[in-house]
C-alpha cells in the first residue's frame, strides 16, 4: 500500500505527458476501488514510516473508508483531468511544466488523506500548498498570476502555521499524535480549545472560507485543468476533510461549532451572493466553490452523524459537478477566447453537446432531481433539520437561503454561458468588448471528459446504490456503530422534500427574474471586500517593515557603535551594580613611578582624543604607547615592555606613512553639543570598565600561574616564564597569533596592490576608475 | 591592585571610545589603538600587583614573581591588536585614496529604505484591482474576463 | 625622494648589526626578555629603515626573499614544529629538550620551541616588510611583482 | 584521539603556509586548498563518529595537562558543527574556484581562506576561553581580508563598518577575559566551571552578560546586528556565502557554549527569549523592506539567528536540541542560498529584484536549487527547516513559552513572504534581455559547472539533513543533554 503512495508521489521525469501522468491517479483510483471492495467496516490498512521519532514526526498512513473515498475522488478526477489537460494544452510547452506538478500534487493530496499521524498530515498539507503555488503561477509572466500565487501561498501558509501550532499543542496536550488517537481521546481543556481554534484556522484558510476566501478567485489565474482539479475538486477540500476527521472527537469543544458553522454559513451565503454577480464564468464557479465548501464545513463540523454522512455525499457530488463545470468553462474559453457572459451569445445553439453537459452538471449543483446533487442536498437538509441544537432552525434557514442562491447562480451560469447575451443597454458594457461571433468547435475528445463526469452525476443520482458503499465505508470514522442513511431519490413526504421544493422554486424564480436580481445587487450596499483587507495587510506590512528598518538600520557606523556600547553599558551595569566591591589590597599606586607615568599617559590620551591635527594625534598616541610600555616595565613585564616599544614604533611609523598624505587637520570640528553625547558615552564605558575591574578582582585562591613558575625550567627548559608560556605552554595561541599576522599582512598587501592597480589604471587611461570615483564624491 | 592603573585603563578606554565614535577613519583607528592599550593593561591588572619579572634565576621560583600568564596573554593580544589595527589603517588609507576624504559614509541602501517609500508591490496592486472588481467593489462592470483568460489568441 | 648617500651607507652598515640583535633576541628569548616576536620586529624594522633610506633597490639587494615567502616559510615552520610530534606519538606542539655542544658557547640547552619561535620571527619580519612597503613611499614598491614601475604607463 | 583533534586545527594552517609559498601559482594553490579541506573534512567525520561512539574526546596541546596548557575538546555539539561547517567551507571553495573572475584569482584568497577555516575549526574545538579569543581573531582577521579582497570602493566602505564593529567586539572580549581572569585566575573553560560557581551571582551575571554582548555582536542578534546587512552583501558571492553560513554561527556556538557550560546556573532566560523574538521579527522585517536578493538574504541570517537563540533561551533539552538542529540545518541552507545568489549575479549581472526576472527559464537548475533551499529556510515540510522549526515549536510549547512560539511562527510566515518575493522577482516574470555587457563576456549566459555542482552539493546536504532528521535529532538531543550537564565535559578535560 505504501507502494501506491510512492508511485503516486513520484514525479515523472523529463517531458512526461499526461498519458504517463494519468497512470498515477489511475493506479490510485483502482487501488481505492479495491480498498473499498475489500475493507470490512471499521477496518484499515496501516503503514508507519518513522521520520523523526524524537519529535513524534511520523509518516503514518491509515487507509480506511473515508481515506478510500477521498483517494477515489483524487484518483478518478485526476485521471479525467489528465485526459482533459492532454487536449487542453495540446503540445504547448506549458504541458511539460504542468504535468509533473499535477502528479506531484496528486501524490501530496493522496498522502494527506491517507495520513493518520497529524504531523505527517501537515507535511502533505504544506506540500499541496507548494504545488498549488507553482501551478497558480504557471503563467508567471503575468503579474496577476504571480501575485495570485503569492496570495494563495501566504494565506494558506499562514493557516498552515496556525495548523502546525494547533496540531503540536493538541499532540502535547493529549499525548496522541494520530487522528485516531485524538478523536478517541476526545480531549477538553483550555489549551485544547486554543489548539482546536488554531487547527480550524488552518482548515478554514485551506478551504477558502470567509474571511480567508480571497485567494481562491485569484487562484483562477491557473490554467483551467488546474482549477478544476486543485481549486474545486481536491485541494480546497483538505480543510473540510480535516474538519471531518476531527469533528467526531472535537465537536463538543466550546469554540468548535461557533467557528466551523459560523464560517461555513458566512461562506455559503457570501460565496453564493458573490457568485450571483460575476461576469467571468470561472470566477463565478470559484465563488460557488466557496459557497459549497461552506456547506460542507457546516455538515462536517456541526457534529451529528447524519450531517456528517450527508457531507460525504455532498463531497462526492461536488467533485462530480464542479470539475466538469470548470472543464466546460475551459472549453468555452478555448472556443470563444472569452469567459465573460456579457460577450457570449446563444452558445448553446452552436455547441449543443457542450451545453447539455453544462446543464447537467449545473443542475446537479442546483440540486435538481434526479441527479446526485439533489440526493446530497436533500440528505443535508434532512440532517440539519434534526441536529437538536438550539439554533438548529436558524441554521436550517440559512442553509436553505444559501441553497436558493446556489440554484440562482447555477442558472446564471447556464444562461450566461449558453443563453442569449444580456441586454447591453442596461450594463456598462463599453469595456467588455464585442459579442463573440466566431466559435471554434471543440474536439469531441475534450468534451467527452466533462460529459463522463456529469453523466456519472446522473447515473449515481438514478442509482444511488452505487454511492452507498462509499458513504457506508466513510461513516465508520464517525464511530463503530455509525450507520449511513440509505440514499434514495424518494424518501417519502418528509420535511426535507418540502425544503428542497422550496429551494428549487425560489431559485427558479430568481433565475427567471435574474435581470431584476442583478439590478438589486447593483443598488445594494456592497459587502466589505476581504481582498482589500489582504491588500491593506500586505501594504501595512511593507510600510511597517520600511519604517522599522529605516529606524534601526540607519546606515551610520557611529550610530551602530553607539548602540552596541550603550547595550553593553546597560546590560552589564545592571547586574554589576549589585556586585560592586573594593578589592582587598587596593593601593593608590604600586610606586611613585607608576603614578607619574600614569599621569602622563592619561594626559596624552586626553590630548589625543581632543587634538585637531592628525600628526599631533599620532605623536600623542606614541607617547601613550611608550608610557604603556613603561607601565609594563614597572609592573614587572619586561617582555611586554620590549614588544610594546617595538610595536608602538612601528605603529607610529605606519601612521606617519599614511597620514603624511592626508590633510593636516581633521575636517571642521563638530559642535560641542554634538560631541557631548559621545563624551558621555565614552565616560560611561570607562566607568563601567573601571568598576568592573575593581569588582572582578575577588580571587582568593591562587590561579594556574604557580604551575608555570614551577614547571618552566625543569620541564620546558626555559627561564623566561612568559616566553615559555608563549611558545610552549600556550603555543597554540601563538600559532593562531602568527596566522593572524600573516593574514593581516596579506590583506594589507592586497589592498595596496589594488590601490596601485587603481592608480596605474588612472595613469593609463587619463581618468582612472578611482579618479572618477573621487570625482563622484566631491 | 593599583588604583592608578585601573584609572589609566578607564581613561584609555574612555578616550578610545570617544575617538572610535567619530566620523574620521583615522581617528577611529587611533581610538582602537587606545582601546587596545587599555585592554592590555587591564589584562595585566587582572594578574595582580606589580612584582618581580617572571624569570627563574636559580633552580626554581623564589616567590614574589609577578603572575606571568596575563603577560603572555597580553603579548598575544598586543600582536593581534597591532595586526588588526594596521589592517584597518590600510583600509582607511585605501578608502581615502578612493574618495579623497576619510569620513565614514553611511550605507546608501539603508538611507534609501529609511526614506519612507510609498510605492508597493506592483504585482499586488494589479491583482487587487482585478479582484476587487470581482468581489464587487466596483460592481458588475469592467472587463475582467480577458485579464483572467489564460488562453490568449 | 632624494637619497642621502651618507644615510644609505650608515644604514647599510647598520643592517647586519640590527639583524644580529634580532637574532639574539630570538635565541635568548627562552631565558631572557625577547623572543621571536620582538626579534622579528627588530629585523623588520631594520629593513624598513633600509627601505626608507635606501629605496627599493637597496632592500632588494639585501633581501633575497619576497616578503610573502618569509610569511609562508615562517608559518610553515611553526606549523610543522607543531605537527611533527604528532607523528612520533606525542601531542600537538609538544616540544623536546635539545642540547648541543657548540664550539664557542659551550653546552647549549634549548628546546624545539626554538624552531617554533623562529617561525614566529619569520612571519613577523614578513609582516613588517609588507606593511612598510605597502604603506610606504609609492616609488619604493618591492612587495608585489605587478607593481614594478612602468606598469602604470 | 590526539591526531583527530589536532590535525583539523593544524592542517589548514599548513595548507595556508604552502599556499602562500605557492604565490601566483593558482592551480597549485587550488589543489592545495581543496586537498587540505577535503582531508580535514574526512578527519572531522571520523572525529564525529568517534565522539558519537566513545563520548567526549580531548587532547592537551603541548602535552601539558589542563589547565596549564590549552585543551582541545570535541563533544557531540562541536563535532556536529565541525562536520557541517567544513562541508560547507569545502563546497564554497569549489564554487569560488568555479566562478570566473572571482576572488579566487587573487593570490591571497586561498591562504586567507584556509586560515579562516583554521579559525572556525579552532573556535569549535577549543576548550580555553582565551584560545577562543585567538580563534575568533583568526577567523575575523581572515574575514576582514576576504570581505575587502579586490578593494572595490563599495567593499572598502562596507568592509570598514565590518572591521570596526568586529574590532570593537574583539576588544570587549579581551576586557571580558581580563575580568574573568581577575575573578578566577584561569581561562580554561572546564576549570572555570567550578571557579565561576563560587563567585557572587551578580558578578557572574555581569560576566555572563558581557560575554553575551560580545558574542551577540558576532552572532548578530538584536540590537547588535545592524552592521551585518550593510557589509555582507558587497563581498563576492562565495565570501558572503561562507560568512552567512558560518561566521555568525560561530558566534552562536560561543553563546551556546558559554551560556551552558559556564553560566548554566543563572542563565538570563527571559532576556534571551526577548532578544530572540526581537531578532526574528526585526530581522525578517528588514528582509521584507529590501529590494535586493543578497540584502534580503542577509537580513534573513539575522532573523534565523533569533530561532537559535530561542532554543538556547528555553534552556531545556528539547530547546537546545532544537537549537543545535537549527544551526546544523542553517549552515548549508544559508550558504547555498547565497551561492545561488552568486549564480544569479553571474548570469544576470545583478541581484536587484527590479533588474532581473524570469530567470527560471535561463537557469532552471539554479532556480530549482533556490526553491528547495528557500522552502527549507521558510520551514516548509518536508525540508530540513521544517524539522528544525518543529523541534523549536514543540520545545517552546513544552516549556509553556507560548508567546515566543507565536512570534516564531509569525516570523516564519514573514520569511515565506520574502522568499516568495525573491522567487517572484528573480525567477518568475518576464525575462530581462541580457545586457550588452553580459553578452560581451563569453560564457556569462552559461553557468559554469562547478558553481552549479557546489550549490547543488549544499542543497543535497540540506535534503540529507531532512531525510535523516530522525537519527540526527537523536544526536542533537544527546548533544543537548551533554550541554545541559557539563560534568562530563569537565570530567573529560580535567580527569
Amino acid at each position: 500500500m505504501a507502494a501506491a503512495v510512492l508511485v503516486a508521489a513520484r514525479r515523472p521525469l523529463g517531458r512526461a505527458r499526461f498519458a504517463v501522468a494519468a497512470l498515477a491517479p489511475a493506479a490510485t483510483a483502482g487501488w481505492a476501488v479495491w480498498l473499498l471492495a475489500t475493507l470490512d467496516p471499521g477496518e484499515a490498512h496501516t503503514r508507519r514510516v518513522e521520520w523523526v521519532p524524537g519529535l513524534d514526526l511520523t509518516l503514518g498512513f491509515r487507509a480506511d473508508g473515508l481515506a478510500a473515498v477521498m483517494a477515489l475522488v483524487i484518483g478518478a478526477i485526476g485521471v479525467l483531468v489528465c485526459a482533459y489537460a492532454a487536449s487542453y494544452f495540446g503540445s504547448s510547452p506549458t504541458a511539460a511544466k504542468v504535468a509533473p506538478l499535477l502528479v506531484a500534487f496528486a501524490g501530496s493530496m493522496l498522502g494527506l488523506v491517507l495520513s493518520d499521524d497529524v504531523l505527517g498530515l501537515f507535511v502533505f498539507w504544506e506540500l499541496t500548498s507548494v504545488t498549488s503555488f507553482l501551478l497558480i503561477g504557471t503563467d508567471d509572466e503575468r503579474p496577476e498570476a504571480r501575485a495570485a500565487a503569492q496570495q494563495a501561498f501566504l494565506i494558506t501558509g499562514a493557516g498552515g502555521l496556525a495548523l502546525l501550532g494547533g496540531l503540536v499543542l493538541l499532540g502535547q496536550q493529549t499525548g496522541e499524535w494520530t487522528l485516531q488517537g485524538i478523536v478517541a481521546a476526545a480531549p477538553s481543556g483550555g489549551l485544547v480549545e486554543a489548539a482546536a481554534v488554531l487547527v480550524l484556522l488552518g482548515a478554514l484558510t485551506k478551504s477558502a472560507q470567509v474571511p480567508f476566501h480571497s485567494w481562491l478567485p485569484g487562484a483562477m489565474a491557473a490554467p483551467t485543468p488546474v482549477s478544476a482539479y486543485l481549486h474545486s475538486a481536491t485541494m480546497v477540500k483538505a480543510g473540510v476533510y480535516l474538519v471531518a476527521r476531527l469533528s467526531p472527537g472535537l465537536a463538543e469543544l466550546g469554540p468548535w461549532r461557533p467557528v466551523v458553522v459560523g464560517a461555513g454559513v458566512a461562506s455559503l451565503l457570501v460565496g453564493g451572493w458573490r457568485a450571483l454577480r460575476q461576469s467571468d464564468l470561472k470566477i463565478l464557479l470559484a465563488m460557488g466553490t466557496v459557497s459549497q465548501l461552506g456547506l460542507l464545513m457546516i455538515l462536517f463540523g456541526v457534529g451529528t452523524e447524519e450531517a456528517w454522512a450527508a457531507g460525504v455525499v455532498l463531497l462526492v457530488a461536488h467533485a462530480l459537478f464542479k470539475a466538469p463545470l470548470f472543464m466546460v468553462v475551459g472549453i468555452v474559453d478555448h472556443a470563444t477566447h472569452t469567459r465573460d457572459i456579457r460577450r457570449l451569445d446563444r452558445l448553446g445553439r452552436r455547441l449543443p453537446v457542450l451545453c447539455g453537459v453544462g446543464v447537467l452538471a449545473a443542475s446537479s449543483m442546483a440540486g435538481v432531481p434526479p441527479l446526485l446533487g439533489f440526493i446530497a442536498k436533500e440528505e443535508a437538509l434532512a440532517a440539519l433539520g434534526e441536529t437538536g441544537l438550539s439554533w438548529g432552525t436558524a441554521l436550517l434557514v440559512a442553509v436553505v437561503a444559501g441553497s436558493v442562491l446556489t440554484v440562482a447562480y447555477s442558472g446564471r451560469f447556464v444562461f450566461g454561458a449558453f443563453g442569449p447575451a444580456p441586454d447591453r443597454g442596461s450594463a456598462p458594457g463599453a469595456l467588455v468588448g464585442p459579442i463573440v461571433r466566431d466559435v471554434h468547435t471543440p474536439a469531441a475528445s475534450i468534451v467527452a471528459v466533462p460529459a463522463v463526469l456529469a453523466g456519472a452525476g446522473l447515473l449515481f443520482g438514478l442509482l444511488p446504490v452505487l454511492v452507498q458503499p462509499l458513504v457506508d465505508a466513510a461513516v465508520t470514522w464517525w464511530g463503530p456503530d455509525a450507520h449511513a442513511p440509505t440514499l434514495a431519490l424518494w424518501h417519502g413526504l418528509k420535511p426535507a422534500l418540502y425544503w428542497s421544493l422550496l429551494v428549487l422554486t425560489l431559485g427558479s424564480l430568481a433565475i427567471v427574474a435574474r435581470s431584476a436580481v442583478e439590478r438589486v445587487q447593483v443598488d445594494l450596499p456592497r459587502l466589505p471586500g476581504t481582498q482589500r483587507g489582504y491588500e491593506r495587510t500586505v501594504r501595512g506590512l511593507l510600510r511597517g517593515a520600511d519604517r522599522v528598518t529605516g529606524v534601526v538600520q540607519s546606515g551610520s557606523l557611529p550610530t551602530y557603535l553607539a548602540v552596541i556600547l550603550v547595550t553593553m553599558v546597560v546590560t552589564v551595569a545592571v547586574p554589576l551594580s549589585g556586585a560592586v566591591a573594593v578589592p582587598e589590597g587596593l593601593v593608590l599606586a604600586d610606586s611613585w613611578g607608576q603614578l607619574l607615568v600614569a599621569a602622563g599617559v592619561l594626559g596624552a590620551a586626553l590630548g589625543a582624543a581632543l587634538a585637531l591635527r592628525r600628526m599631533t594625534v599620532v605623536l600623542l598616541l606614541g607617547v601613550v604607547g611608550y608610557g604603556v610600555a613603561a607601565l609594563f616595565m614597572i609592573q614587572g613585564a619586561p617582555d611586554l615592555a620590549v614588544t610594546q616599544l617595538l610595536v608602538e614604533t612601528l605603529t607610529v611609523v605606519a601612521f606617519v606613512l599614511v597620514l603624511r598624505r592626508m590633510p593636516e587637520r581633521f575636517a571642521a570640528r563638530q559642535s560641542v553639543r554634538r560631541q557631548l553625547p559621545r563624551a558621555a558615552l565614552a565616560l560611561a564605558v570607562g566607568a563601567v570598565v573601571f568598576v568592573f575591574a575593581l569588582s572582578a578582582t575577588v580571587r582568593t585562591e591562587p590561579g594556574v600561574s604557580e604551575e608555570y613558575l614551577q614547571r618552566s625550567l625543569p620541564e620546558a627548559a626555559g627561564r623566561n616564564v612568559v616566553n615559555v608560556i608563549v611558545v610552549d605552554f600556550r603555543g597554540l595561541d601563538t600559532l593562531g597569533e602568527i596566522s593572524v599576522v600573516l593574514v593581516a599582512a596579506l590583506g594589507i598587501s592586497a589592498l595596496s596592490a589594488a590601490g596601485r592597480r587603481g592608480r596605474g589604471a588612472g595613469k593609463a587611461a587619463g581618468t582612472g576608475v578611482d579618479a572618477a570615483e573621487e570625482g563622484g564624491v566631491a | 591592585m593599583s588604583l592608578t592603573l585601573a584609572l589609566v585603563v578607564a581613561g584609555l578606554v574612555a578616550g578610545g571610545v570617544f575617538l572610535v565614535l567619530q566620523r574620521e577613519l583615522t581617528r577611529i583607528v587611533l581610538g582602537f589603538a587606545l582601546l587596545g592599550h587599555g585592554a592590555n593593561l587591564l589584562l595585566l591588572l587582572a594578574g595582580g600587583r606589580a612584582g618581580r619579572a617572571a624569570f627563574i634565576e636559580g633552580d626554581g621560583p623564589t616567590g614574589g614573581e609577578v603572575d606571568p600568564l596575563p603577560q603572555a596573554l597580553a603579548l598575544t593580544s598586543i600582536v593581534i591588536t597591532f595586526a588588526a589595527t594596521t589592517l584597518l589603517l590600510a583600509l582607511a588609507y585605501r578608502s581615502w585614496e578612493q574618495r579623497g576624504s576619510d569620513e565614514v559614509e553611511d550605507d546608501l541602501e539603508d538611507r534609501r529604505i529609511a526614506r519612507l517609500r510609498d510605492e508597493t508591490d506592483a504585482d499586488l496592486e494589479e491583482l487587487t484591482d482585478v479582484l476587487a472588481d470581482l468581489e464587487g467593489d466596483t460592481g458588475p462592470g469592467d472587463g475582467v474576463a480577458d485579464v483572467h483568460g489564460e488562453l490568449r489568441p | 625622494m632624494r637619497r642621502s648617500v651618507i644615510l644609505e651607507t650608515v644604514i647599510r652598515a647598520e643592517l647586519p648589526v640590527l639583524l644580529v640583535v634580532s637574532l639574539y633576541l630570538l635565541f635568548a628569548g627562552h631565558n631572557q626578555p625577547g623572543g621571536g616576536f620582538a626579534g622579528g620586529l627588530v629585523a623588520g624594522a631594520a629593513y624598513a629603515l633600509a627601505l626608507v633610506a635606501g629605496g627599493a633597490g637597496a632592500v632588494r639587494r639585501t633581501t633575497r626573499f619576497q616578503p610573502t615567502t618569509l610569511l609562508g616559510a615562517g608559518l610553515l615552520l611553526a606549523t610543522l614544529t607543531a605537527l611533527v610530534p604528532l607523528f612520533t606519538g606525542n601531542d600537538l606542539l609538544e616540544h623536546d629538550v635539545l642540547s648541543a655542544d657548540l664550539p664557542v658557547l659551550g653546552t647549549v640547552k634549548t628546546t624545539t620551541a626554538l624552531f617554533f619561535d623562529t617561525g614566529v620571527y619569520l612571519v613577523v619580519t614578513g609582516l613588517v616588510l609588507l606593511v612598510v612597503t605597502a604603506l610606504g613611499p609609492g616609488d619604493l614598491d618591492v612587495g608585489d611583482v605587478d607593481a614594478t614601475p612602468g606598469d602604470g604607463t | 584521539m590526539t591526531l583527530l583533534l589536532s590535525l583539523p586545527v593544524a592542517m589548514p594552517l599548513a595548507g595556508a603556509a604552502l599556499a602562500v609559498l605557492a604565490w601566483r601559482h593558482r592551480r597549485l594553490q587550488r589543489a592545495i586548498a581543496v586537498a587540505t579541506l577535503g582531508a580535514t573534512l574526512v578527519l572531522a567525520v571520523v572525529l564525529a563518529v568517534t565522539v558519537e561512539r566513545d563520548g567526549i574526546q580531548t587532547t592537551q596541546v603541548g602535552g601539558w595537562p589542563a589547565p596549564i596548557g590549552i585543551t582541545l575538546v570535541a563533544d557531540l555539539f562541536a563535532a556536529l558543527m565541525l562536520v557541517i561547517g567544513l562541508a560547507t567551507v569545502l563546497a564554497v571553495l569549489v564554487f569560488a574556484i568555479g566562478q570566473p573572475g572571482s576572488d579566487d584569482d587573487a593570490p591571497a584568497f586561498h591562504p586567507v581562506y584556509l586560515v579562516m577555516t583554521t579559525g572556525i575549526v579552532a573556535s569549535f574545538l577549543t576548550g580555553d576561553l582565551f584560545n577562543l579569543f585567538v580563534a575568533f581573531e583568526i577567523t575575523l582577521t581572515a574575514s576582514y581580508v576576504l570581505i575587502t579582497l579586490g578593494g572595490r570602493r563599495e567593499q572598502v566602505r562596507t568592509g570598514m563598518t565590518y572591521v570596526v564593529i568586529n574590532l570593537l567586539a574583539s576588544l570587549l572580549f579581551l576586557m571580558a577575559l581580563a575580568f574573568v581572569y581577575a575573578a578566577t585566575g584561569t581561562v580554561n573553560m572546564a576549570d572555570l566551571v567550578g571557579r565561576l560557581g563560587v563567585l557572587d551571582p551578580d558578578l557572574r551575571l555581569a560576566l555572563s552578560l558581557l560575554l553575551f554582548v560580545v558574542f551577540g555582536i558576532k552572532a548578530a542578534v538584536f540590537p547588535l546586528f545592524f552592521w551585518l546587512p550593510d557589509s555582507y552583501p558587497t563581498a563576492r558571492a562565495p565570501v558572503t556565502a561562507v560568512f552567512a553560513g558560518l561566521l555568525t554561527k560561530v558566534g552562536v556556538y560561543a553563546i551556546v557554549r558559554t551560556q551552558t557550560l559556564l553560566f548554566g546556573e543563572d542563565r538570563p532566560s527571559t532576556l534571551l527569549l526577548v532578544v530572540a523574538g526581537l531578532t526574528m521579527i526585526i530581522g525578517v522585517l528588514g528582509a521584507i523592506a529590501q529590494d535586493d536578493m543578497k540584502r534580503i538574504l542577509s537580513f534573513h541570517i539575522i532573523s534565523q539567528i533569533g530561532y537559535m537563540i530561542l532554543g538556547v533561551g528555553l534552556f531545556t533539552v528539547a530547546g537546545l536540541a532544537g537549537a543545535v538542529l537549527f544551526i546544523v540545518h542553517q549552515i548549508p541552507v544559508k550558504a547555498s542560498l547565497f551561492l545561488v545568489g552568486g549564480i544569479v549575479e553571474h548570469s544576470a549581472g545583478s541581484t536587484a529584484l527590479s533588474k532581473v526576472g524570469g530567470l527560471v527559464r535561463r537557469i532552471p537548475f539554479a532556480a530549482g536549487l533556490f526553491g528547495l533551499a528557500a522552502l527549507s529556510l521558510a520551514g516548509l515540510p518536508p525540508f530540513s527547516g521544517f524539522v528544525g522549526k518543529l523541534a523549536l515549536v514543540e520545545a517552546g510549547f513544552s516549556a509553556e513559552e507560548y508567546p515566543i512560539v507565536a512570534v516564531s511562527l509569525v516570523g516564519s510566515l514573514l520569511t515565506l513572504f520574502s522568499m516568495v518575493k525573491i522567487w517572484n522577482g528573480v525567477f518568475w516574470g518576464i525575462p530581462e534581455e541580457p545586457t550588452p555587457e553580459l553578452l560581451a563576456t563569453p560564457g556569462r549566459l552559461h553557468t559554469p559547472l562547478l558553481m552549479n555542482v557546489s550549490a547543488a552539493a549544499l542543497v543535497t546536504l540540506t535534503v540529507a539533513i531532512a531525510l535523516f532528521a530522525g537519527p540526527l535529532y537523536d544526536l542533537c538531543e544527546r548533544a543537548a543533554n551533554d550541554l545541559l550537564d557539563p560534568s562530563a565535559y569537565v570530567q573529560a578535560v580535567l580527569p
